[in-house]
């Protein structure tokens, strides 16, 4: 069965490790906060100036100089800390942040990646998407794996205007785990009960099947 | 050193049409309102507002939008406004978008008297075009230059008579940046105090940045996003 | 997320002969003095070295050049070392001088992802040979490259477990931008309390930047010109 | 009669205005503190880090974490702050300081200036004399009209390596009030008792000599 949004950030919850710096995008990587493996700590990063976001505040507490990028009110963590604009995009340019998770409206198997325009559409800009994946070392992607038409969001060239060129790294959709590798979008996990045939019918771009892929695990 | 005017009708005074004004804040998060209500009343028109976002329709730079008072927009981000999409979409209003850390890191530079620099932001994307590329460690990078502004206004938590400011969480975010970029920086804050009583050890931006400073009448700080949990 | 380490000699851990350093400071302020005694005792060598300055002869960088331990020094002044000018004149030391404030932006610059920028500094002197030229605004400018190190070893008034770090008065100088620009960020201070302890609004390097602290065990602070004016 | 260092530091101060942000370099340009005019406030940048710089601390409160760009120890005036080294050459780039003052071994009438670095000698470095001469609209540079052998310090060309090209705007010597203009030094007045012939025998570089030169007005 295909995944719903929060079991594809379950799954991109799993590969958090210890003591990671975290910058989650807009949308499902959001819901990523939910599902953070017990034994370990991660230090959410909001671009917007602060590290050690916590959760939402309580009904009355919310706090109008306290936001997070998507302009909500959100808590501080004990060692949290503000910081500037410049400081902020300091972290995530000079790839202090270990791992950013953002959505997009199309990856192309050479991790090009596009989520901020639709020709003819209202633009609303790219906020600061360029910047974090023109620098992480580290991008997942996550995202339904077709879009509303059904029609793939997993393509051999991106049709949209680039947010980023050859960035992505992972993308975690609801129908499988892929990693993109020089010769495409590499399989790596099948969600629970979907085949390979499935994944095959909705990826556009190349894909790469090697041996037995394994069914995610989630709790 | 006084820096201090009595009210925001000083402290605008000299702003005029055609000029070019940086405004900080994220979304509605720090964002000088009394000095943008005082833009409204003044009636200037063709500004050229460097500002992260644009407001919503009926708060921020949403006002002079309404007031057709602003020529373009260099912004990352201006979702949220209806009147916005309107005036971009019918030409009315010029935009420029940019990378919001590149629109950060201009600021900086134009204040740090550093005309260009190199970043990865946007190499390969239509922000991209028209600039010099250079390969750095293997890595792309593009050329972008300094902004600077003939007023700056930026809002802070407390400021003290010689311009010194404190911004509180993430109310500060563009502010300290825009504080050094423009000709004249114009602070609005909650609570002025004498020099002195700040620590010297935690100002985030130091008075010589600053050129006038008012106490701001009246702060709505308006939530964009009220997201809560129940309490239990 | 506990970055502290016990002591001064698992915080050094790891550094090898012919790394290249960063050391914050400004003369003997706020320099890691009891990093740079384990430097010693650790006998590395081959050192590149990155500080303003080189200490004095029996105290800072001063005590690695006492050792030979510097292959080369990135500053930029180095006065008050009767040994630094023995080895620079003998040529056993290679010195790299950098205008101040170039050295403090390209150590920024180098941990905030900026590969290069253009400064005004240095055209028309030999600290622009070789260095692209550009006009901005009708000045000519020179182009400067970022600086990192293996290892960054910072000194910091008060600290936290999440590695946030405070400074105190000029102490502060270049240790925030070094901590930025390391590979492995060290940072000794010498007040070190638990998360939450210090006010998030008022932190001058994020622990982000820091990978590893501990509380000094000694710090003797030395001042290097005594001046003062009588009591009456 | 010429006048000592003090003398050129009260000529200089007469320069101040309200309000300004003033860095002063070593040596002669320190003592421009001690000559502040009445009636006007003036706030002194040191590099490493410090606005609203005081004067010496009383004996048994020298604080180690509190000194200047000469290393000695310093107060803070009310209103002071303390910032990082890339914030106070952003100040220092950026022009955010209204007058620099700094000493000089050579100024050549074109406005080039060296000050740091004798061949052959041990060099001990710019420190944050080429940002400042780089960056600064106004440069006063405070120094004696020639040196110890007796040799002008005002020359058509700088014969040291240079901390700075066409950067001088003005120059106060023991002698002398200078401005670079165009045509080479401009002679705006002489110091009390000093004649335009003195100062032509002991100025290499052009010197331009318009109309009466005032004397200095020192209290």
């Amino acid at each position: 069965m295909a995944l719903d949004k929060n079991g594809i950030a379950q799954r991109i919850a799993q590969d958090l490790r210890d003591g990671w710096y975290v910058n989650l995008g807009i949308g499902i990587p959001t819901l990523v906060a939910n599902y953070i493996p017990e034994g370990i700590e991660v230090e959410f990063q909001s671009e917007n100036g602060i590290l050690g976001m916590g959760p939402f505040p309580f009904e009355g507490e919310e706090d109008a100089d306290l936001i997070n990028a998507g302009k909500q009110t959100i808590t501080a963590m004990p060692g949290a800390v503000y910081f500037d604009s410049a400081t902020s995009f300091a972290m995530i340019r000079g790839q202090h942040v270990q791992l950013t998770v953002l959505g997009a409206m199309e990856v192309a198997d050479n991790g090009d990646i596009a989520n901020w325009k639709i020709p003819g559409r209202m633009v609303k800009g790219m906020g600061g998407a360029m910047d974090l994946v023109a620098s992480a070392d580290n991008i997942i992607v996550a995202m339904m794996h077709t879009n509303k038409k059904g029609e793939s969001k997993l393509l051999s060239k991106c049709s949209l205007p680039l947010t980023g060129v050859g960035c992505v790294k992972k993308v975690v959709t609801n129908l499988a785990v892929l990693e993109i590798t020089s010769d495409g979008f590499k399989l790596i996990e099948r969600a629970p009960g979907v085949s390979v045939e499935e994944i095959q019918n909705a990826t556009a771009g190349r894909l790469v099947v090697e041996g037995e892929i394994p069914e995610m695990k989630l709790n | 050193m006084n820096k201090v005017v009595p009210n925001v009708e000083e402290a605008c005074k000299g702003i005029e049409s055609g000029m070019t004004l940086m405004l900080g804040g994220f979304g509605l998060c720090g964002i000088p309102e009394n000095s943008i209500a005082q833009l409204v009343k003044m009636g200037v028109n063709d500004l050229t507002c460097i500002s992260n976002n644009a407001g919503v329709d009926d708060f921020g730079l949403g006002l002079l939008l309404q007031g057709k008072q602003i020529k373009k927009m260099i912004s990352s981000y201006v979702g949220e406004n209806d009147e916005f999409e309107r005036q971009m979409l019918s030409g009315e209003l010029e935009v420029d978008l940019i990378p919001q850390g590149s629109l950060a890191e201009r600021c900086r530079a134009g204040g740090a008297g550093i005309p260009a620099f190199f970043t990865p932001a946007g190499f390969g994307t239509e922000v991209a075009e028209g600039k010099e590329v250079r390969e750095f460690n293997g890595k792309p990078h593009i050329l972008e230059s300094a902004l600077t502004a003939d007023f700056a206004i930026v809002k802070a938590w407390k400021g003290d008579t010689e311009g010194n400011l404190v911004f509180k969480a993430t109310a500060r975010n563009f502010n300290p940046m825009m504080a050094m970029a423009g000709k004249i920086t114009i602070a609005e804050v909650e609570e002025l105090v004498p020099a002195g009583e700040l620590d010297p050890n935690f100002i985030h931006t130091p008075g010589i940045f600053v050129q006038r400073i008012f106490k701001g009448e009246k702060f709505e700080k308006r939530i964009e996003q009220r997201t809560v949990r129940p309490k239990n």
